[in-house]
């Protein structure tokens, strides 16, 4: 049963991956990203990383998104522009190059056979929580760090001349 | 049935290809973002399949942090794409090529 | 005094300081402090070369630890080979200063500096018993080498300072891997002194063997690998191209007497015979090639290819004579080559041209310049009673002694060389004068005939009686045949 | 030997001899450099008395050597004054040999030396270089006495590269005229040709001594060490004396090398009748007779030394029937010359070649002062053909020509007549009977071209009016030498009258303790006195007939003579080219020489192959490659992220697969 | 995972706190400082730079090496810092008066210079993938941003874009890697990855981590073939960044790549050698290929600087021998990766200087005839780059020493011939710019005044590179002390 539902949202992620890098318009980019998010989300789900899942639906689907989308509405992408975009050389390269590492992924990794144990409690918040603030503080810190810098980021890169 | 390991393992190394894929093919810079991403949530699937397989939880943690940088780097990156397209009206990365040889 | 030797290799860096400290647009004042600081090294190495006895062993020996973690000690020290060619080299530096008297208005001071690093280098060159030392020496001396050339040099001289410096780098730098080779193979000691007699197993002798000959090889030049010379010669302003052939080109032949043979007797048994092939094809081709040169630069630079074609027969004869014969070449070539160059320098000073063609009869309006000139030609072409027979004589004995088919060959450059020099003498100095320009030219100066006497007196010192080296550099050959002949039977000694 | 003047050492009393020379030539160097470098005028009485001094002084001393050395006939090697080469058991002493042979040849050196400076006193007069000849004069002394004296070969080399750097300077003396400066530096090559034989004979000989593990402290090539090792030097004194031999065929201008002394004849004419006649030239003889010991050991090298100096005699003297240049013709006729005495050592006839080297150091010298003095009062014309009637103008030149060319040509009782039938009567007693029947013929041919100059020159009319008025006879300093050397080519042969002439071959004899060995007498002796007069008459009637014919063809019958040389057509040319020797070798040697020189190894070998394709290609092919690579940076983001996936999964496929 | 005591990590970590806290202080006080003090911000970043270098001193000499799980305080972890910090200062001191000509706003500028200093440190003390990764991302979020800040410069955005993208690339593979890691070991700790053994874990995942962790480090120190990015970054980047980039950015990834290696080394199934020395090879080779057609000295530094990760890689490959990291060799590297960055910062600081306001002069040919209008300046340049080819007596030869010998030592024979080759290659370019200033024409350019901290920092570099070209001895023994223990 779980075999279906795991096809189903494999599907769901993988077509709407696909969509993401095949789509001219950029705009119909973004809301196949924002499926392909939704699809692991799902499989997070399944996984039972409740937490994860959440938090991809949040973050991902929401705030990277959002700002996704803003971008293009800022720069008003219209479909000229988008035209432009031709499949070249590079391009039937590019997708061989992604076939070809697809396919060398597939052969060796599809040899794993191992099941997943039963566990309670796995993925809950509380775990996550505790493991985040005692053993990986010091990672945690750092993303703060990270996300400080991001926005020092934003504000030197995208500031208007003055 | 169950999906095995292999099973979330093989979807993120496709997810993951494809990711390359896009990152390759397109020229548009916003695409090779979202493809960046796509290899970013591919790498979480990973973590986290195998953190349920191992059963600990720290595969979810580096998986959080993960989602954290991406956004960070979004953030950037997005910020980059607004400062190029005013100073050239194009995201096109084609025709941003003053720097070569 | 036991760091003679050490004030001997830096005396000349003194003279780099003061030259700074001049100020601008004294020139005079920077010629000055340059000669003056160059006879200080000079003073000094006839210092050593007077105390120096002679014992094969390395004499005025210094060590002092240099680089820990790393068994790397500052070692000199001098035995026969290498100190008749410090006192050379601190002869002819003194002698380019004077030479450049008039020259270079307004870029004077760098032409000096470079001219004193270039001498310590060069000294250290010679000195230096740590391998580490020596290539140090061996690759910093590029430095200053390269701007003499680039920068006082001729019309493509960028072109060949470049050429030389890579040349010269693809050599040395493996011998650089040689050499860290020979580190870890001889028990972690750069000491040539202790690295003679190693057992190092053949095949990698033979590569070992291979890169350090290369580099060497390139600097003589042994025959390839010439063809960095001519150019280097041809656009090194004059006193470039006299410490160039005068000095220089004694590195690689140095290096084989004490680096390359002793170090892989093995090897060196083995390398032996092509390597003599080489030099004698060098002896003929050069002397050849030099018959047909249109640039008086040119044709004493083929020369040159010719004569260190004898010292490399010399060295691969592993006689006395040969050896002996060899290595007192190295110092007439010197001499002889040095002497040339500075009187090709003298008269471009004067027409600004090097072509052989734009002479003719320059015995009429330079008499003294071409007594000077036919002296030093005869040196070159080993006339007995100057020092370049003497020295071309031993070699051809000694190596007869050990081949004599090479020898025999190498002995129609006695010829050949003849007939370049002598055909060159004759269409520059007899004849007619037929230009305008060559009528009305003036004859040495003073300070030019002054400066050229140094060299004709060593011309015929050494031609006449050689005794005062031969006598100090005996031990020395021995030493090195004795270390050099390798015997299958008993393996190493 | 204790009996020694002011009491120098012997060493040092031998070593002034050249070095007084030396001296000479280094003041006169001197003077010269100073005056030409400042435009002072030379002053000549300085010069003049210095370079004629110091020749005399040394003849002087030779001849008090000589009085030193009647007792032991052998002679001594003097103590070295120092060793100039001595590395391991290559020894080279500077020490003198002093016996009888280099006695001889130093008195003839010095004697013929010192009348050819008081000559040119009047000759060079009027020349600008004076200073300049006279120290080149007195280097060639130097160097021609240390040729003689040396002990040992390395020292014999000295002089013999020395005397050959002399006559290059000498030879271009007026290097202002191209066509001078290249006959000198022809002549230095072409001996440098033979040098390289003599340099790998000495190499030869001492690495086969020292390879048998000999060694002296005097060095291996001193020549009484030679000697004493001569029974080691069998196996390979064949390669040693013709190598050897080669350097002589250089040196003494023999087939195949004689081609530059027609050319040295460009030099001042008393420097032909110095170097290209009495001294120089004989070098080779000199050597060999010196290394008599060796030469003996291999008979093979003494057929070919025989053959080809017979052989060097006839060409030349065939090639002297024709010229019309008075230097040229005295020029064959010393090749040929010196091809008798060549012949002569090669028989084994030592002393006799040594006479001749003596009697024609006599009459050529005469005949070449001779020459010059004609050229002076013809105001530098040499073509004999404008000459003719001088006997008149200039007597003194005329008796003392005459003199010797009777000596050269062999009638008796001049010089030339005994030291000629000297050569050719051993010649014939060691059995070499085609070759006496060359030598005969030659003596013809001598005698004839030598009486064809005289009458040419000297009788008949004048056919030059304007020259002739101008002739004049020289002045006294050139003509007391010409009687000095007259007087010398009379009697000059007196020394050596054979026993069968009713002499006592003195000669012959003060030589035997040096030359000895018993084989040869034997072989002489055994043919008897009777056979050798009656070869000898035969040949002075011969050479008298042709003499006369000689003279009279060319002093009366001068057109009818110019008819028969037409009709010999090309016959003629060719002798008149000199067998087109000299275009043969340039054609053969010098021409693919420069040719391969430049275009093979400079422009192709050096500059394509080698730095071209080698150095540039190297170059430019890592500049091709950096071109290549830099194509990746094509500044699209899109190629690097490829190129990057194309590592990455590279990578992983290593790493994978 | 052991619980912690925090307290203990504040001595130690200092350096990395004081970085931090001085960042988030100038980000603070930017908007007033130049109010207050003209220099302020200049002044903390420097002192807190100053700070650190004695704190990372501090640490060294404590001696015993410690591990807090995530975070490692070895010495070799204290000897990067010095390099770092080291690179950094010379940055900030390089930096003074070009902000300003280039109008880049100072209070950021130095902050995120301290930021991308601190993700060095962090990765060179990372005790985990998952810590370093971060590490890594924290420097190189700054850096993209420090290249984009050339005001309304397209090159400098352009630049900044590619770097980003590129490095999003890296960061994807890197990150896929760690996942597999993970995977493979249960936990991303160089504890648990030095325990790693096949059997029993998944062979395919622990060369599909390695690779795809080489991959990502590969590009941190711009090792071919994902060395594309950084001739462009560097060009388009404003100089003084690009000196950073080119040092302390590199320093870090081979603190990365090194920290990784020891990590997992030990496994005998992955062909180290051959993967080093391949990744040498080709980056030695090309870097100097196509340096040699460069015309602009920054390109042709970049394309320098990826030769030289090249000859670094070389000793990485020449340390890890037989799975056992040879420590003289490991100090090679250290000792060279210091060398290497005080000669290209010498570099950079005099393209600096000659750079103008308006044209930076960026050009060879605008080097002619330098040495006679400045002949220091010219000499400083000239001793740069006969440094950088490694001549002696200079750093650059004695780096090039100590590595090269390292890869005899293990045997890498064939490495070494191509090192040297490509020593020569790399002679012909940095020749070029010599010949340029001392050998051609003058060409008339007036240099605005040479501020006094550019030349402190061009005169400290020639005096470092002239010292330590002649005794080298005892910062060679410290970077040996350095990796003498390491821990996981």
């Amino acid at each position: 049963m779980s075999l279906v539902f795991f096809y189903v949202f494999a599907i769901l992620t993988v077509a709407s991956a696909l969509c993401v890098i095949a789509f001219r318009n950029t705009l119909s980019c973004a809301f196949a990203l924002v499926s392909t998010f939704f699809g692991v989300a799902c499989l997070y789900a399944m996984l039972e990383a409740h937490f994860l899942a959440a938090m991809q639906v949040l973050v991902y689907a929401g705030a990277i998104m959002v700002l996704f989308l803003f971008v293009i509405m800022l720069m008003n992408l219209g479909r000229e522009e988008i035209l432009k975009i031709k499949m070249s050389f590079v391009g039937v390269l590019g997708i061989l190059i992604g076939g070809y590492l697809a396919t060398i992924l597939l052969l060796r990794l599809s040899g794993l056979t191992s099941g997943f144990p039963q566990l309670a409690n796995f993925g809950g918040i509380r775990e996550v929580g505790r493991a985040m603030f005692t053993d990986f503080l010091v990672p945690f810190e750092i993303t703060s760090f990270l996300l400080l810098i991001a926005v020092v980021g934003v504000v030197v890169l995208a500031r208007r001349e003055t | 049935m169950t999906p095995t390991l292999a099973h979330y393992i093989t979807l993120s190394a496709i997810l993951f290809s494809i990711g390359v894929t896009g990152v390759v093919c397109r020229r548009n810079a916003l695409v090779i973002f979202m493809s960046i991403e796509l290899m970013l949530n591919a790498a979480n699937l990973a973590f986290i399949a195998f953190a349920r397989h191992r059963g600990t939880v720290d595969g979810e943690v580096l998986a959080f942090f993960v989602i954290a940088l991406a956004a960070a780097e979004v953030a950037v990156g997005l910020a980059i794409i607004v400062a190029i397209f005013r100073k050239q009206g194009t995201i096109d990365v084609g025709e941003i090529r003053f720097l070569k040889g | 005094m036991n760091s003679l030797l050490t004030a001997t290799i830096f005396s000349p860096m003194l003279g780099v300081l003061l030259l700074a400290l001049v100020p601008r647009g004294r020139e005079t004042a920077m010629r000055a402090v340059a000669l003056v600081v160059s006879l200080l090294p000079l003073f000094l190495s006839v210092v050593l070369f007077a105390r120096f006895r002679g014992t094969g062993e390395f004499e005025f020996q210094e060590i002092v630890p240099w680089l820990q973690g790393y068994q790397v000690d500052y070692r000199i020290g001098v035995d026969g080979f290498s100190l008749p060619l410090i006192v050379l080299t601190a002869i002819l530096v003194p002698l380019v200063v004077l030479q450049s008297w008039k020259d270079y208005e307004g870029r004077v001071r760098g032409f000096l500096i470079f001219l004193l690093v270039l001498e310590t280098g060069l000294i250290g060159v010679f000195c230096a018993l740590d391998l580490f030392l020596f290539y140090v020496f061996w690759e910093a001396m590029l430095v200053p080498m390269y701007f003499l050339i680039g920068g006082w040099g001729g019309e493509r001289r960028i072109y060949a300072a470049i050429k030389f410096v890579l040349y010269t780098m693809v050599g040395s730098l493996l011998m650089l891997a040689a050499i860290l080779y020979l580190y870890f193979a001889g028990g972690h000691s750069f000491n040539v002194t202790s690295l003679y007699g190693l057992n190092i197993p053949q095949n990698a002798q033979y590569f070992l063997f291979g890169a350090f000959a290369l580099a060497f090889a390139i600097k003589v030049p042994l025959f390839p690998f010439h063809t960095c010379l001519p150019d280097a010669h041809v656009e090194a302003p004059t006193g470039g191209s006299v410490l160039l052939a005068g000095v220089l080109l004694k590195m690689g032949t140095y290096g084989f007497l004490r680096f390359a043979m002793p170090l892989f007797p093995e090897a060196s048994s083995v390398f032996l015979p092509a390597i003599s092939i080489l030099a004698v094809i060098g002896i003929i081709y050069g002397s050849l090639v030099s018959m047909v040169q249109p640039d008086l630069k040119k044709l004493v630079a083929y020369t040159s290819v010719a004569h260190l074609g004898f010292v490399m027969l010399g060295i691969m004869s592993l006689t006395p004579q040969g050896v002996m014969g060899a290595s007192l070449q190295m110092l007439n070539h010197g001499v002889s080559t040095g002497a040339l160059f500075l009187l090709v320098g003298m008269i471009y000073e004067r027409r600004h041209t090097r072509q052989i063609a734009a002479f003719g009869g320059l015995a009429t309006p330079m008499p003294l310049f071409a007594v000077l000139f036919l002296i030093v030609t005869v040196s070159s072409i080993a006339l007995p009673l100057t020092n370049g027979f003497v020295g071309e004589f031993l070699i051809l004995a000694g190596s007869f002694k050990a081949n004599p088919i090479t020898a025999s060959l190498a002995a129609t450059g006695v010829i050949l060389g003849a007939v370049a020099m002598l055909w060159m003498v004759k269409k520059v100095f007899f004849g007619p004068v037929t230009s305008e320009e060559n009528k009305t030219l003036t004859d040495l100066s003073f300070r030019e005939v002054a400066l050229m006497i140094p060299l004709i007196v060593l011309i015929f010192w050494i031609g006449i009686g050689p005794g005062f080296l031969t006598r100090k550099m005996e031990k020395s050959v021995t030493k090195f045949i004795e270390r050099t002949t390798w015997h299958p039977s008993i393996g190493q000694r | 030997m204790e009996n020694l003047l002011f009491g120098i050492s012997i060493g040092a009393l031998v070593a002034l001899i050249p070095a007084l020379p030396l001296v000479g030539g280094l003041l006169n160097g001197f003077i010269a450099l100073v005056c030409r470098s400042r435009r002072r005028p030379v002053p000549k009485p300085l010069v003049g008395v210095i370079g004629v001094l110091m020749p005399l002084l040394s003849f002087a001393l030779v001849v008090y050597l000589w009085s030193l050395a009647k007792d032991p006939a052998v002679g001594f090697t003097t103590p070295p004054l120092w060793k100039w080469i001595s590395v391991g058991d290559f020894i080279a002493p500077l020490s003198f040999k002093v016996d009888r042979l280099s006695l001889l040849m130093g008195a003839v050196v010095t004697g013929v030396g010192s009348l050819i400076h008081v000559y040119s006193l009047g000759y060079m007069s009027h020349d600008h270089g004076f200073a300049r000849y006279y120290a080149y004069l007195n280097f060639f002394l130097f160097s021609m006495l240390v040729l003689v004296f040396g002990s040992n070969l390395p020292l014999l080399f000295v002089g013999w590269e020395g005397v050959g750097l002399c006559s290059y300077l000498l030879i271009g003396f007026w290097f202002d005229d191209p066509a001078k400066a290249a006959a000198g530096m022809k002549a230095f090559i072409v001996n440098r040709i033979g040098d390289f034989g003599f340099l790998l004979g000495m190499f030869l000989i001492y690495s086969h001594l020292s390879a048998k593990g000999l060694h002296d402290p005097n060095g291996l090539l001193t020549f009484e060490v030679l000697e004493k090792f001569k029974g080691d030097l069998f196996l390979i004194a064949t390669p040693v004396c013709l190598l050897l031999f080669i350097g002589a065929t250089g040196k003494s201008a023999q087939l195949p090398l004689y081609v530059w002394l027609p050319d040295a004849m460009a030099g001042p004419t008393p420097v032909s009748a110095l170097i290209h006649a009495a001294t120089m030239v004989t070098a080779g003889v000199y050597m060999i007779a010196r290394l008599h010991f060796l030469y003996t050991l291999s008979p093979v090298a003494m057929q070919v030394v025989a053959v080809v100096g017979m052989a060097t005699a006839l060409f030349a003297a065939l090639i002297a029937l024709v010229q019309s240049d008075i230097k040229k013709v005295l020029a064959y006729s010393t090749i040929s010359q010196l091809g008798y005495m060549i012949f002569g050592v090669g028989v084994g006839a030592f002393s006799a070649a040594i006479f001749h080297l003596m009697t024609h150091a006599f009459f050529k010298a005469c005949l070449f002062l001779g020459s010059g003095s004609v050229i002076h009062a013809m105001s530098g014309e040499q073509d004999i053909w404008k000459m003719g009637g001088l006997r008149r103008k200039m007597p003194v030149t005329f008796y003392t020509f005459a003199v010797s060319v009777l000596a050269i040509s062999g009638i008796a009782p001049f010089a030339g007549f005994f030291s000629k039938d000297a050569i050719l009567w051993q010649g014939f007693a060691t059995g070499h009977t085609i070759l006496w029947g060359l030598g005969f013929l030659t003596s013809g041919l001598t005698a004839f071209y030598m009486n064809r100059l005289f009458a040419a020159v000297f009788l008949g009319k004048p056919r030059d009016g304007h020259l002739y008025e101008h002739a004049h006879e020289s002045p006294v300093s050139m003509t007391l030498p010409l009687a000095l050397l007259g007087v010398l080519a009379v009697v000059g042969g007196w020394v050596g009258i054979p026993e069968a002439l009713k002499g006592h071959d003195h000669f012959f004899r003060w030589f035997a303790p040096i030359f000895a060995y018993e084989e040869f007498f034997a072989k002489i002796e055994a043919r008897g006195h009777g056979l050798e007069l009656l070869l000898a008459i035969a040949t002075l009637l011969w050479v008298v007939h042709l003499s006369l014919f000689a003279n009279v063809l060319y002093s009366q019958k001068l057109g009818r003579m110019q008819k028969l040389a037409e009709k010999m057509g090309k016959v003629r040319l060719v002798i008149e080219n000199k067998f087109y020797v000299d275009e043969i070798y340039r054609f053969l040697i010098v021409r693919p020489l420069t040719w391969v020189s430049d275009k093979v190894l400079w422009r192709f070998t050096d500059q394509k192959v080698v730095d071209t394709l080698l150095v540039e290609g190297t170059a430019d092919t890592v500049g091709l490659l950096g071109r290549a690579l830099g194509l990746m940076q094509s500044g699209v983001i899109q190629t690097y992220a490829l190129l990057f996936a194309v590592g990455a999964v590279a990578m992983i496929g290593f790493f994978v697969l | 995972m052991a619980s912690v005591d925090w307290t203990a990590i504040i001595p130690l970590a200092a350096p990395l706190f004081a970085l931090l806290g001085a960042g988030v202080a100038i980000l603070l006080l930017a908007p007033f400082a130049k109010r207050i003090f003209p220099v302020l911000i200049l002044l903390v970043s420097a002192l807190s730079l100053v700070y650190a270098f004695f704190a990372a001193w501090a640490g060294w000499m404590s001696g015993a090496p410690l591990s807090l799980g995530l975070l490692l305080f070895d010495r070799m972890a204290y000897g990067f810092d010095f390099v770092l910090i080291l690179a950094a200062l010379l940055t900030i001191f390089l930096s003074k008066d070009y902000l300003p000509e280039e109008h880049i706003k100072d209070g950021e500028y130095y902050a995120l210079i301290l930021f991308a200093t601190a993700g060095g440190m962090i990765i060179a003390h990372a005790g985990d993938l998952m810590v370093l990764f971060l590490g890594l991302e924290v420097a190189s979020l700054s850096a993209y941003i420090l290249s984009g800040m050339k005001r309304n410069v397209v090159k400098s955005y352009e630049a900044s874009l590619k770097y980003f993208i590129m490095g999003s690339i890296a960061s994807g593979f890197f990150l896929y890697g760690i996942a597999m890691a993970y995977g493979a070991a249960g936990s991303t700790s160089f504890t648990a990855l030095q325990k790693l053994t096949i059997p029993p874990a998944e062979p395919i995942l622990v060369a599909l981590a390695i690779a795809l962790i080489l991959i990502g480090v590969g590009f941190k120190i711009a090792a071919v073939p994902f060395h594309l990015w950084s001739p462009d970054v560097y060009e388009g980047a404003p100089t003084s960044v690009t000196a950073y980039m080119a040092t302390a950015i590199k320093t870090a990834g081979f603190a990365a790549l090194i920290r990784i290696v020891l990590a997992v080394g030990h496994i005998p199934q992955i062909p180290w050698t051959t993967v080093l020395s391949t990744l040498a090879v080709l980056t030695m080779t090309v870097g100097n290929l196509v340096a040699i057609r460069q015309h602009n000295i920054k390109r042709m530094l970049a394309y320098s600087s990826i030769a030289h990760a090249g000859y670094a890689l070389v000793g990485v490959a020449a340390a890890l021998q037989k799975n056992v990291m040879a420590e003289s060799t490991l100090a090679a590297v250290l000792f060279y990766l210091f060398a290497y960055s005080l000669m290209t910062i010498g570099a950079f600081a005099v393209v600096i200087a000659i750079g103008r306001r308006g044209d930076q002069a960026e050009e060879l040919t605008d080097y002619a005839g330098l040495a006679e209008k400045h002949p220091y300046l010219a000499a400083a340049m000239a001793l740069f780059l006969f440094s950088l080819t490694g001549m002696p007596p200079t750093i650059g030869f004695v780096g090039k020493f100590y590595l090269f010998s390292g890869a005899i030592e293990a045997g890498l024979y064939g490495l070494v011939i191509v090192g040297v080759l490509n020593s020569v290659v790399s002679a012909y370019y940095y020749l070029g710019p010599i010949v340029k200033m001392y050998f051609q024409k003058r060409r008339d350019y007036a240099l605005p005044p040479l501020s006094y901290t550019l030349v402190a920092t061009i005169f400290l570099c020639v005096f470092v590179i002239l010292y330590l070209g002649l005794f080298p001895s005892n910062v060679f023994l410290m970077a040996r002390e350095s990796v003498r223990e390491i821990v996981f």
